[in-house]
């Protein structure tokens, strides 16, 4: 089977907003998701997380964040220089891709599970850990130059950020409640994930029908970067996961990771933080393109990289 | 009517969501004692704002307040907010109770 | 047990609507459980089409729908010139009844399901097609002799209508993915599916119960014609079932879906499409009397019949 | 102020809720350059209207405009929606920035 | 236009939730015809109300009424509430078609 | 283990709500996890009552109700008088106090679950019957010597407010359905119930964070009696329990309704009963105080209080 289940419901949502369906998945519904998701993919990585020395992470998740920095900084000048685009576009889109999908990593989780392919727990680690350093470079870069700034209310607007509460947070509770403690949330948290996720997934393709306009736009340069950057993210993360000894499925996720781009914590941060930079062209790529090229594309082909190259070299 | 009706200036914002935490930080500054927000959808000069999701959904914001307040408020939005966000503005006159509570 | 859990929760929502409590299903969650109501029915329905052969289908659904057709155009006369009600009207109130009720659907399936008693997979395809040419005879009837107007957008309204939208999209994924890809998603969409409707049926108990105004204004005629009308739907529906050779079950459900009007789609479609319609009779009828009706009446008198039918002719 | 402020009209419409993909799609072919909504519950001559679900919602519409865009909006909603579908209309005087804009 | 326009009252109403089924009550008996609701969230002088749970939601009432029946109901609300609840009331001229409905 | 993993939720939200994260549970979203907790408390309860005869039970409740009573007629001076507060004020306050908090029920079964300790299952009748008589003592408290007023309108408010609709309703549906009957909605009501209890503790401990300034504001007085008002109702509650002859389970349930302070129901009651009462006063100490007091400290201590009176006495 080609296809996850769950890649279908994208695939619906996208179909009914390009055929102009009046099916709208209620923006409470989609916060309501969103929280779930969120908090499940903390519990869950909590719960896991309990099961490794803390000093064996601490100098991976250091390597992660370390090469995970480098997208951003590679995704900058690519788009002010070749892509002409002006600095705070450039500076704001290079973090949304710098930065982390959640739902492209539940996505890849659920595409190994089917797979029966393990992966390391602490992956959810880095998912939290890659999702602001991007956010602050992304900060800096359109601001170089200007007058510096209230650094202080944007760091707090990226830690006290729902997404960041709410993934550290389920990290926390299923670290210390354990899988034990856990148990009678399980057939809320656990079981139902990848069902929600579907639903969540039929929204976001509603959304992405949406920024067809603000793609078409954007031109073919930021069309080609949206296809282009993931493939540097993941094979920069494959190179990062051999490195660090992870397993094919550790690798496949570190490579999505990389791969991916924000379009939840990214948008509401870049919005205050760089207000002259145009949301329409971040999203449309971050969502429009890259999104659906990782989820139907370059999962699989992370995946199948990640087999090849670790039996070539552990 | 028992107590006087007195004239003072609505301003209704509308602009998008992002910016709610914000102008409830700055609105006080201003002068403005109070304000009423809630949620909207709507379309203009950049296009359509569905409320899908975050990131398309807007505010209406109203403020009760004296004239000086209003054109505080109105020039800081102006040189603020105008080049980069999505929002517009505008006032009109209503007769109040109570009015020194705006 | 007379009842069916799910139907106490009808009730109690009916009671609480009467004597003006102030429970209220927030809208939104009546809207996200519509959503996963029709995408769930549509799922099942999928999976359990893949067991047959479309050659066979296609001929009983032909069948189906032709039969269905007769509904509103039997409905219509009776309520424009018995009824004396104005032609809009007429029309309006026959594409309700000639439509079908997602809702009641689910609720026939849930008591066939306590009674242990299977039915063809494909009657989910017989649901979804049968909610849309009633909505075109009905706007047919209305604009008879007047202008014909922009049957285009007519159609458009229709078939990217939600519900199409998420019964067909459930439809074809469930088809797609079949019933071991569907695995992962069980635990939301099947299990959680009569605890979903049971919450739903609360919401429409209140929903019902703010109709008894528009039902007194609108009087004796009408209010007969909500109970007369599902039984020759259902008397329809197992002539057919015999006819198709169905089962009990099948038998069951089709007279079901004859005898029950619509409350979803069609109160939509008609508001836009025949807006000198008054809403507050159909709606009224169908959701006031039909529904309640069927739920608590006619669903156990249907497989009555189809079961002594079927004794005496299959 | 910098930018003076300009009179223009508010028009507000309140309708049931099936009326938003319509007026979505017919105010810009009246001259209005964008619009507001909300959702709304209410009560008036047919009764009231308590957006428990879909069929029984109302939306709020504002659009700001010119005098002429907002006589012509007001004259096609009277031909036609008036007689079949629940809505009530006003009007009034409100002051913009960037009066160009509507 | 058509039918000419008229002059009336738009009555806004600010208030905690908790009032809705009151003022639904309440209103017909001083003349109104009908009214809007819509919910919001806000902040005054009784500090912030964010609309998180029932018992910091406010609402958003308006009605369009003649300048008597907005006097009665504005009499009313200072002498019922305006000691124990959180609310703003204010008026505004509008212009309406069908006059006779308000 | 000292907490239960959903008290841990509550800390989270607390704490995002301390650190003013923008992380908001939407209003729908608590509105739709209240009526399916009260639901579900409701059929839980309906489920074990079918197993007693109903004589029984009749002594029983007047007991409890009656012991019950005590509670806001205790608070009304103290505050009144001690605490200096206004009329209306103590009087709503010791409303609040008298009637019960669902959620601390829910979070105290889940405890005695979690010790695989069982309770007689007619305590969710007790928590529906002690839900309004402090209600009713508390308006009548605030109203002696000013004129009557609408009684009829306050009954009706309160009885056919919604959360006792939905809790006798889910009692009378649980009753009539039985455990055979409600089957196919376990999966939903029962068996998720753990875990929205821990996202509407998230929400809970939000809201309860913002209601750090009412308290501030509320001064000494009221911060203690928020602390010793539940010990009194718990004493009261073992004591009720062990003339009872409740087992261990039922003795900790009955001393944590006392105990809690009700902060759905009083609320919307009060606010319209006696608006002169400031509701950040009653509201501050219920769900600023004595609710995180109860779910943290109390609810243990309860129990170990009644293991060892049960153990003496019984
Ligand atoms: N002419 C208008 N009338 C009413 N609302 C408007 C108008 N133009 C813009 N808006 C609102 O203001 C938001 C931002 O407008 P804009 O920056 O013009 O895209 C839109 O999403 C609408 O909600
Ligand atoms: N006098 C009024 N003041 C404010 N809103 C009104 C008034 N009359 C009607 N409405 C609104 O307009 C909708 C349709 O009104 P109607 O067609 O009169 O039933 C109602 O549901 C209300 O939301
Ligand atoms: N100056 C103001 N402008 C707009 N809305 C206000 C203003 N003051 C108060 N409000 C609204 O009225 C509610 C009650 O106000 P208050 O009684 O002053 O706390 C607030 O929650 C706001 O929604
Ligand atoms: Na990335
Ligand atoms: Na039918
Ligand atoms: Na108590």
């Amino acid at each position: 089977m080609p296809f996850e289940p769950v890649i279908l419901f994208f695939l619906l949502g996208a179909l009914a907003g390009l055929i102009r369906s009046d099916l709208r998945i209620p923006a409470v519904l989609y916060e309501s998701l969103s929280i779930f998701l969120l908090l499940a993919i903390g519990l869950k990585g909590g719960v896991e997380l309990a099961r490794y020395p803390v000093g064996e992470l601490l100098f991976a998740a250091g390597v992660v964040v370390a090469a995970g920095a480098l997208i951003p900084l590679i995704a900058f000048p690519v788009l002010a220089r070749l892509g002409k685009l002006p600095r705070a576009d450039a500076a704001s889109i290079a973090a949304h891709y710098g930065s982390v999908s959640v739902v492209t990593f539940a996505v890849a989780s659920t595409f190994l599970l089917g797979r029966g392919e393990s992966a390391e727990g602490y992956m959810t680690v880095f998912l939290v850990l890659l999702e602001f350093p991007a956010l602050m470079i992304g900060i800096w870069l359109a601001r170089r130059g200007a007058g510096s700034g209230d650094w202080s209310k944007v760091l707090h607007e990226v830690f006290a950020g729902k997404s960041i509460v709410l993934l550290l947070g389920g990290l926390a509770i299923g670290w210390i409640a354990g899988s034990e403690g856990l148990k009678p949330l399980d057939k809320l948290f656990f079981d139902l994930f990848k069902g929600m996720l579907a639903i969540f997934l039929l929204e976001m393709g509603l959304v992405a029908a949406s920024r067809i306009g603000d793609l078409r736009r954007a031109g073919w340069f930021l069309a080609g970067f949206a296809v282009a950057m993931p493939l540097v993210g993941a094979a920069l993360g494959i190179a990062t996961g051999l490195l660090l000894g992870l397993s094919v499925g550790g690798m496949t996720l570190l490579a999505t990771l990389y791969a991916s781009a924000s379009y939840i914590a990214a948008p509401a941060a870049m919005r205050i933080a760089v207000p002259e930079a145009n949301p329409g062209l971040s999203i449309g790529a971050a969502l429009g393109i890259t999104f659906p090229f990782n989820l139907l594309l370059g999962i699989p082909a992370y995946h199948w990289a990640a087999v090849t190259l670790h039996g070539v070299f552990a | 009517m028992n107590r006087p009706l007195q004239t003072r200036k609505l301003l209704t914002i509308v602009c998008e969501a992002a910016l709610e935490k914000r102008l409830e930080k700055e609105l006080p500054g201003f002068g403005a004692h109070g304000y009423t927000i809630s949620d909207a959808r709507g379309s203009g000069a950049h296009g359509r704002r569905d409320a899908a999701w975050p990131a398309s959904a807007n505010i209406r914001v109203e403020v009760l307040c004296d004239e000086a307040v209003a054109e505080a408020v109105v020039r800081h939005l102006e040189a603020q907010y105008f080049s980069s966000y999505q929002l517009v503005v505008f006032l009109s006159d209503v007769q109040v109770l109570r009015a020194e509570k705006f």
